[in-house]
């Protein structure tokens, strides 16, 4: 007689999958590989291989040699994570350094903790905060874009709009002295400035962000409540006094800002599980982003804001309940 | 010069008897007052915290009984399984009772529903749980008392005393089980029961809990009891009794004369830690090769080394999905 | 068609697959042998009224609903009681049924056979819920939840709204919509009877955008009824789910742990308005129901008229036999319906479908790590968090799970589906549910 | 118990740090360097054995209510004149050492021992028993200090093994959690293999 | 156990008195022990540092001075060899810091050039702001008059060249640097 | 501004347990809860602004007139034992309720460096007494901060499977330690 099986409902499967998450997000990372490369050149392309072929390598040994399980390397998510950290450090890194960062990345802040899914911190961002206070000098001196039309040129370093500001306003002069020594919106906009390889352009990021939403990889809710609320506070800055804050655009424009708020706010592993906690979240990581620009010490503060609200994640879990069916009746009901 | 040297004294030993006067008043003004002996029982278990005792962990096992004794002046009810005899002769010195001793026990797990005697008529896809699988379906052997081979009683096992053998699908318990219950209280089919250990560790059980007609069991299972009677008649102590089909035997009647052993014609009773006897080739017994080892199986068992970690993964659902 | 109502929180969109939509219902012979489980509604068996050797009629009663939550039996066939004794059933267990011989297809007599369309309700109120009492009828939607107890509101409640679940949301199933098809007429005398048995001015007919013929038969022939509206309902799976219809249709929600007549609705399905105009009208009671046959690799999916009892393997013939590569049979729908372990088991009250999945459609996906996307909480139709009570059933948490409401998952398995990770979901939260469900009861009795 | 036992059990199975995890603060904080680390273990160490000697000495004179406030002065003493004898000798180890040399007093190890150990034995044990631990307590400082120093500065006891530094990070305070994490978990292998 | 002291409220407070009596003595005899070490350890610190930023010297003088802009006021070790002024050594710091103050002595020899620099103290960051104790950062002070060595940091238009990654710390030290120069400048005009 | 620059200070740019490695042992021990994270966190604000004000106290009238500066440790340390132990032992009569909230961590605290350092600290940076109560408490909140979001941090892997060699405290100090990098982000917000 025939076997059949037996299991609980439901007997049918949708068509998500992890993989295709992450290589969702791999694709809608392309236009700002592109970007870099062509601004940055081949050196942006060693970096990139390098971090993603060692992300994914290291996944790989971790799993099958100490943890002893399953691997499942091939699900992507490795590779999102050494893509995201080559995007999150300048295209002159010495290799080894990437490699570290790889090693961090994937060793201390994703297996140590069990693998996929079950991390508190975003891994590529731990990897650039721990090279960025490892290497202060490496991860700070920021090559001036060369597109790759001009020929291979020496690679000349120079300071990162949000530094040259930072710098600037410390050093007592006003917004207005620095406006010329900034790139303007336009080149922010397309990716000519200097900076770290996947925060050039924010058009590359916002084309990658509307595929995800299109693919209902990430929704509205983290990006949009981080970036309003460093609009409306930096804002509120500015108009107070232009000529000692930047520009809510400038804000937005630079620095690890859309990176931050579309790729790296969004990994669904360290955020917040419901639209409201999301909306919170991204509320946080805006405003202590701004609060670092403004006063900390780093010219960036992306990266912290997003780890510092990733640590609360949990707790943000426990407030944040989706809206229970049934709690708003519509209708009167007897006690 | 010397000055110094005498001021700090001064100072010092103000602050330490201005201190000692404070905190003796408070301490004479505030008294709250709270059992030694707690903390002495406390110290003689063996701070598995297990419960098995029925309290939520040994601390509260150690007040239970100091209070329990200083009110009551005994400690019936109270008994720490794990600990065992040895264990409550202990407290009962430190409170200062006597304490009976109690007969040690084992888990038995009343089921032979291996891939072999009840083979499965369907494939189980899902989670490794016995609970949600009792919820859902007979079980792949079609008996819908029987085993569910998931390991719900392995997981809850404290002290790895019982496993699930590749090859059999149902769990074997080992000698070191503390008979805590744990792995009672986890199946959902309440195959496994606490039992006498029995002198030398011999005992003899019925190991079916199919309360279906014979005919029916029998269909899932070779080695089913069916209810037939032939064990109820031959014993001579009462300890036998069918109910719904199905004989059990009553371990403080039973005098272990194995005879029940013989006549059962579908091989459910269990003779455990008996020096193997000649087999009589009759009845259906040849049609079993193993039959000697099958019944016999604690002690043979044991050298069997699944380590204690991998265990839980046996389980037979090869397709089943355990993270 | 603009904005269609739906309900707001969560649901998915599997692939319809609606196979067999375009076949009309067709007769099924009788079977040898029919097989009907004593216990084929939610609550208490019915208590056997014949033994081993009774000569019974079609339509006959068999089994008697004893306690409040039952419901009586009726026979499907006329014959000879082979016996009564344990079958395995659609629950997946061996359980009590009258096994009757079949011969012949004699029925009682007070039973009305023709075809005529009897509109006049010459019945009061209570007259209604009697007839449908005896008639042994129970929710066709799948609870098979006894129908009578739903038309007596419990005192201090009234029911404003009666709502007619035409939704048939589950992918393959098309039983509901060829009822709506091909016996409209009938139904809406039925809406009209339990609208009178509940006392109600209004009702609703609640029908996906998928069954465009059936949203304009029932309109079309609504216009003769006043009171009763076909609403046409975006489709959005489990919409079905009679909270999620009466969201969807009256804007309203019914709390957590409460009853639908707690918002003033009684929800029935078009399978058991039909019985209720036959039991009512006809004096019919419940011993057949249409069934969908279906499956990818079928030779010929149907709907059938089958007659309670039929082993399911009789109506998989009918279709065109077992294919070679079928893996899982399911009683159902493929998001709600319940695995079969074989063929033997029979039809029953609450059997709206027969799905055949093939082989490769049958197994699970590997599981893999919970990546935490939330995917299945905007799924849940009821707001929960599938991750988190997966997770803390695994754990056996049950005050958290009591906490983050498991017992109001509806087991729609709409998370499990969504669950990128496929994580078995459903399987755990099951667990919790039984598990608290059980800790629940133990409290409250105490 | 075996007296060489009191001895060496602090060092691997009863480490005072990476097993029982004791006195973290001392122990996160001054770790910078293997040197500090180790100055900072024998202080301890000094504290230890000298306040494990008095208490067993005096431990029948106490009565229990003011038990732990007499300790904690005996054991605060000691820690004074450390405190004094560093500033007067050892000025910049001292300096390097901070605050935490105060805080040696609030260390749960060594209070923990008095309590647990010299409150309870003879002298000759809680002196070898305060040692062991003591040791052991600057064997898993020094341990932490020279794989940060290591890891942070590639450099060890003043030995240099290239130029300039290598991951500041170590040197700083995330890197003092994240190296004694993963120390403990590879001594937590060692000890059950 | 039998012979431990009942908790009574005598033994209790004789107890503590003499515990505490007893570390009182103890700690004030060890205090007068190493006052003096102390002191001298102090001592010491401040004279290597002396020798180390001034020319050779037979004598020394303290004094103390307000700071130019009326900040804290500064030691200054006025050196002498065979009577005659080689040197003075300032005592100096800065607020600017990345982690707040720093202590600094700079050598002045009497034409205000600078004959060189040591850090006291400071809590810059191991590894970046600590590169200021380097010679590599300190030595370009060495033998510069500030009066045509602009003592401002590059970035700001001076001419010091700050530690790659610690411009702070290298404008405090600078700073420091500064205070200690317009002070001995004041003083000197006086 | 002076208040605002320490309670901003001791909170996020020098937090007590992340930068300063003052109170670890219970960071690490009670932090497997959140309920009772917060317990500890209501405990050591209560215990530390207290013992702070008082050796404050006890510095400049008695210590510093004396010339006993050196006896610092030995004192205070003497009385911060003597007041939790009061502490503990009137709440225990007194409000039984709160005791089984805070009291299990009265003990905790006294040999919690968290106390003794910040009373130091306090004097070392030379505060006033309204300075130093504004600088405990700040300290007290920043450890209760770390605590809390620590303890969600547990509280989460709890349900999570966290490989065999890393569980217990070695995940705990590593997230300790990226936690302690996130918070290196505040780094110069305030001196
Ligand atoms: C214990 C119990 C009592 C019920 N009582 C009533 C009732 O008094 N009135 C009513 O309208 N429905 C009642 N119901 C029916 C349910 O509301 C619901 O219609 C039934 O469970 C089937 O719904 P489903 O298929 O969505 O699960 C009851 C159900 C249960 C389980
Ligand atoms: C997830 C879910 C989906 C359902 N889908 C349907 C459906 O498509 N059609 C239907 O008639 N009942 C469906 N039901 C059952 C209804 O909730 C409800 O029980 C039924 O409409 C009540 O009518 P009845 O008592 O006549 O069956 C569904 C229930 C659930 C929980
Ligand atoms: C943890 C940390 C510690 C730092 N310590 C110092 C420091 O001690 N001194 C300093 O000048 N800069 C320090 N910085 C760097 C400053 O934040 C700032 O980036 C730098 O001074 C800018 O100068 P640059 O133009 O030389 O790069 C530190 C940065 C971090 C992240
Ligand atoms: C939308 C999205 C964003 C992601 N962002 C990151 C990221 O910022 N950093 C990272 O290491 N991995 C990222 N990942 C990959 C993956 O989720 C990450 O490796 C997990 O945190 C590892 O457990 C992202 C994945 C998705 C789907
Ligand atoms: S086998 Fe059962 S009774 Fe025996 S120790 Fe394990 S859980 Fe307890
Ligand atoms: S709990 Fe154990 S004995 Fe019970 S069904 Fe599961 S595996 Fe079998
Ligand atoms: S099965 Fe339950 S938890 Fe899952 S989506 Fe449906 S209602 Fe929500
Ligand atoms: S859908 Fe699956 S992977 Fe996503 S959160 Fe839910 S359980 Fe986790
Ligand atoms: S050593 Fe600091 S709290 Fe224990």
């Amino acid at each position: 007689m025939k076997m059949f099986t037996v299991s609980g409902s439901p007997h049918i499967h949708g068509e998500n999958s992890t993989k295709k998450i992450m290589y969702g997000v791999v694709i809608a990372l392309v236009p700002a590989m592109l970007v870099s490369i062509y601004f940055f050149g081949i050196n942006a392309l060693r970096v990139l291989v390098l971090a993603a072929a060692s992300s994914v390598f290291f996944e790989w040994l971790i799993q099958k040699y100490l943890m002893k399980e399953r691997v499942t390397v091939s699900d992507g998510s490795a590779l999102v994570t050494g893509i995201l950290l080559a995007f999150n450090v300048p295209s002159n890194l010495p290799s080894w350094m990437v490699i570290i960062g790889a090693l961090v990345a994937i060793g201390m802040a994703k297996m140590s903790f069990g693998g996929l899914g079950k991390n508190i911190f975003n891994p590529a961002l731990v990897a650039r905060v721990f090279l960025l206070i490892s290497f202060p000098v490496a991860m700070t001196s920021w090559p001036k874009p060369t597109p790759l039309t001009k020929g291979i040129a020496d690679v000349i370093t120079g300071p990162t709009p949000l530094g040259i500001v930072k710098e600037g306003l410390k050093a007592g002069k006003t917004m207005s002295e620095l406006r010329p020594e900034l790139p303007t919106y336009m080149q922010d906009f397309i990716g000519n400035m200097g900076g770290s390889m996947g925060e050039v352009s924010a058009i590359a990021l916002i084309l990658g962000g509307l595929y995800m939403l299109w693919k209902k990889i990430i929704t509205w809710h983290i990006p949009v409540a981080m970036l309003t609320t460093v609009a409306v506070f930096s804002g509120i800055l500015w108009g107070f006094n232009p000529e000692k804050y930047a520009d809510p655009v400038f804000q937005l424009l630079t620095g690890g800002m859309l990176l931050g708020a579309i790729f790296m706010a969004t990994d669904m592993v360290t955020s917040p599980m419901t639209h409201g906690g999301q909306l919170l979240f991204g509320f946080g990581v805006g405003l202590l982003t701004i609060l670092i620009r403004l006063w900390g010490a780093y010219p960036e503060g992306v990266s912290f804001a997003i780890l510092l609200m990733n640590s609360v994640v949990p707790l943000i879990n426990r407030g944040f309940k989706p809206r229970r069916f049934g709690d708003n009746p519509g209708v009167k009901i007897k006690a | 010069m010397d000055n110094i040297i005498l001021v700090s004294v001064l100072v010092l030993g103000g602050v330490g008897v201005v201190s000692a006067v404070i905190l003796y008043f408070v301490a004479s003004k505030f008294k709250v007052y709270e059992d030694p002996k707690i903390d002495e029982v406390e110290e003689v278990l063996p701070s598995a915290n297990c419960g098995g005792c029925g309290f939520p962990g040994c601390r509260a096992f150690a007040e239970a009984t100091a209070k329990k004794a200083s009110e009551e002046h005994n400690l019936d009810g109270l008994f720490c399984p794990v600990g065992g005899n040895d264990v409550m002769k202990k407290v009962g010195e430190v409170l200062g009772l006597e304490i009976e001793e109690q007969e040690p026990m084992i888990a038995v797990v009343r089921c032979n529903g291996t891939y072999e005697n009840s083979p499965g008529k369907v494939k189980y896809e899902g989670v490794s749980s016995c609970s949600f699988a009792h919820a859902m379906y007979t079980g792949e052997g079609g008996c819908q008392y029987g085993c569910l081979g998931l390991g719900d009683c392995v997981d809850a096992c404290e002290f790895d005393a019982i496993y699930i053998p590749e090859d059999r699908g149902v769990p074997i318990v080992k000698d070191n089980c503390t008979a805590c219950g744990a792995c009672v209280e986890a199946c959902p089919r309440d195959i496994i029961e606490l039992r006498k250990r029995g002198p030398k560790e011999k005992r003899i059980y019925v190991s079916c809990v199919n309360k279906e007609k014979g005919a029916v069991a029998i269909k899932n299972c070779s080695v089913a009891c069916i209810g037939c009677g032939k064990c109820e008649k031959v014993c001579e102590f009462d300890a036998i009794t069918i109910t719904s089909f199905l004989s059990y035997i009553d371990f403080n009647k039973c005098k272990l004369c194995r005879k029940c052993v013989e006549v059962c014609p579908t091989n459910a009773i269990w003779e455990v830690n008996f020096k193997p006897r000649k087999i009589k080739l009759d009845k259906k017994e040849d049609k079993k090769d193993g039959d000697g080892k099958a019944k016999s199986v604690a002690k043979e068992e044991k050298p069997i080394d699944i380590k204690s970690g991998k265990v839980t993964e046996v389980k037979n659902n090869p397709g089943g999905n355990r993270e | 068609m603009g904005l269609l109502k739906t309900f707001r929180l969560g649901g998915v969109h599997p692939p319809e697959n609606k196979l067999s939509a375009g076949k009309p219902i067709e007769t099924l012979p009788l079977p040898k042998q029919a097989v009907v489980p004593l216990g084929q509604n939610l609550g208490a068996p019915s208590k056997p009224l014949v033994k081993r050797g009774d000569e019974v009629k079609v339509g006959q009663l068999i089994g008697v609903g004893e306690s409040f939550i039952s419901a009586n039996l009726h026979s499907p066939v006329s014959g000879k009681v082979l016996k009564i004794d344990t079958v395995l059933d659609s629950s997946g267990f061996r359980r009590q049924a009258v096994i009757i011989n079949v011969s012949g297809d004699e029925w009682m007599d007070n039973i009305d056979r023709s075809t005529d369309i009897v509109k006049e309700i010459p019945y009061t109120s209570e007259e209604i819920i009697n007839k449908i009492k005896a008639a042994g009828i129970v929710g066709m939607g799948g609870a098979t939840f006894p129908t009578h107890v739903k038309l007596m509101p419990p005192p201090g409640k009234k029911a404003e709204f009666l709502i007619i679940n035409g939704v048939e949301c589950e992918p393959y199933l098309t039983a509901d919509h060829r009822v709506m098809l091909e016996r409209g007429e009938e139904l809406l005398i039925g809406v009209k009877i339990l609208m009178k048995a509940l006392n109600v001015n209004k009702a609703f007919i609640g029908i996906e955008n998928n069954k465009p013929d059936a949203i304009e038969n029932l309109s079309h022939l609504a216009k003769d009824y006043g009171d009763i509206e076909i609403v046409p309902l975006k489709v959005k799976y489990p919409q079905g789910g009679e909270k999620q219809l009466i969201k969807a249709v009256v804007n309203r929600e019914v709390p957590s742990g409460k009853l639908p007549i707690e918002v003033g609705c009684v929800v029935q399905n078009v399978g058991t308005t039909l019985a209720v105009y036959e039991a009512v009208q006809k004096n019919k009671p419940l011993i057949e129901r249409v069934v969908t046959v279906t499956g990818k690799s079928l030779k010929n999916p149907s709907n059938f008229l089958v007659r309670v009892g039929t082993p399911v393997k009789e109506l998989i013939e009918a279709a065109g036999g077992l294919p070679e590569d079928t893996g899982k049979v399911i009683g159902g729908g493929p998001m709600m319906g319940k695995a079969l372990l074989n063929t033997d088991i029979p039809v029953v009250k609450g059997t709206s479908g027969v799905l055949l999945m093939r082989e490769e459609e049958a197994h699970r996906k590997p599981e893999s790590a919970c990546i935490r996307c939330s995917k299945c909480t905007y799924a849940c139709p009821m707001g929960l968090e599938p991750y988190l009570l997966s997770r803390v059933s695994k754990l056996g948490k049950w005050d958290v799970t009591e906490k983050e409401r498991i017992m109001d998952c509806i087991e729609c398995g709409s998370c499990q589906y969504t669950c990128p990770a496929n994580i078995p979901l459903l399987d755990w939260i099951r667990l919790g549910k039984n598990k608290t469900g059980q800790i629940l009861r133990s409290r409250n009795k105490k | 118990m075996n007296q060489m036992q009191n001895f060496t059990k602090g060092f691997l199975k009863e480490n005072p740090v990476f097993v029982l995890l004791l006195g973290m603060c001392p122990t996160l904080g001054t770790s910078t360097s293997a040197i500090n680390g180790l100055g900072m273990g024998l202080a301890t160490t000094f504290v230890l054995v000298m306040s494990n000697m008095v208490v067993s000495l005096v431990k029948d004179f106490i009565p229990d209510k003011v038990r732990i406030p007499s300790y904690i002065v005996i054991i605060a003493s000691f820690v004074t004149i450390v405190e004094l004898t560093m500033q007067a000798y050892l000025p910049s180890l001292f300096e390097s050492l901070g605050l935490f040399i105060p805080l040696i007093v609030v260390n749960c190890i060594v209070l923990g021992r008095a309590e647990a150990f010299a409150s309870k034995n003879g002298v000759w044990s809680s002196i070898l028993d305060g040692l062991g631990m003591g040791l052991g307590f600057a064997f898993a400082l020094t341990l932490l200090g020279a794989s940060r120093e290591i890891l942070g500065s590639s450099s060890v006891f003043g030995f240099d093994f290239a130029k300039g530094d290598l991951m500041l990070v170590f040197i700083l305070a995330p890197g003092a959690f994240i190296v004694l994490g993963y120390l403990i978990a590879i001594i937590n292998k060692l000890n059950k293999a | 156990m039998g012979s431990k002291k009942e908790s009574t409220f005598k033994n209790m407070v004789l107890t503590l008195l003499v515990v505490t009596a007893v570390a009182a003595l103890a700690l004030g005899g060890v205090y007068q022990l190493t006052k003096e070490p102390i002191a001298l350890a102090k001592k010491k610190k401040q004279e290597r540092a002396i020798k180390m930023v001034l020319p050779p010297f037979d004598n020394l003088k303290t004094k103390k001075v307000l700071s130019y802009d009326g900040g804290d006021s500064l030691l200054f070790t006025y050196a002498e060899k065979d009577g005659k002024l080689v040197g003075v050594a300032v005592n100096s710091y800065s607020d600017k810091g990345f982690s707040g103050h720093i202590e600094i002595m700079v050598g002045f020899l009497p034409d205000g050039t600078i004959y060189n620099t040591a850090v006291m103290s400071h809590k810059e960051t191991p590894g970046l702001g600590s590169k200021m104790t380097d010679p590599s950062f300190k030595d370009q002070f060495k033998g510069k008059n500030p009066s045509e060595f602009k003592l401002k940091v590059k970035k700001d238009g001076g001419d010091v060249d700050a530690i790659t990654a610690a411009t702070i710390s290298s404008r405090a030290f600078t700073d420091a640097v500064d205070r200690a120069y317009k002070t001995f400048k004041k003083e000197l005009k006086k | 501004m002076e208040y605002f620059v320490i309670i901003v200070g001791s909170i996020f740019v020098s937090n007590i347990v992340l930068t300063q490695f003052l109170g670890i042992c219970p960071f690490v021990g009670v932090s497997n809860r959140l309920t009772t994270s917060i317990g500890m966190g209501g405990a050591v604000l209560f215990v530390l602004t207290l013992a702070t004000m008082v050796t404050w106290l006890i510095q400049y009238y008695l210590l510093v007139p004396f010339g006993l500066q050196f006896m610092q440790t030995i004192v205070f340390i003497l009385v911060i034992a003597a007041l939790v132990q009061m502490v503990e032992i009137i709440l225990k009569k007194v409000s039984p309720a709160l005791y089984e909230a805070l009291g299990v961590f009265l003990p905790l605290i006294t040999t919690n460096c968290a106390v003794l350092g910040v009373a130091i600290l306090t004097v070392q940076k030379q505060f006033n007494l309204l300075e130093g109560a504004v600088f405990a408490m700040s300290n007290a909140i920043g450890f209760t901060l770390a605590l809390v979001i620590f303890a969600g941090i547990r509280e989460h892997l709890d349900t999570m499977e966290v490989p065999k060699g890393m569980r217990g405290v070695p995940i705990a100090l590593v997230t300790a330690g990226i936690l302690a990098l996130a918070f290196m982000g505040f780094t110069g917000m305030v001196k």
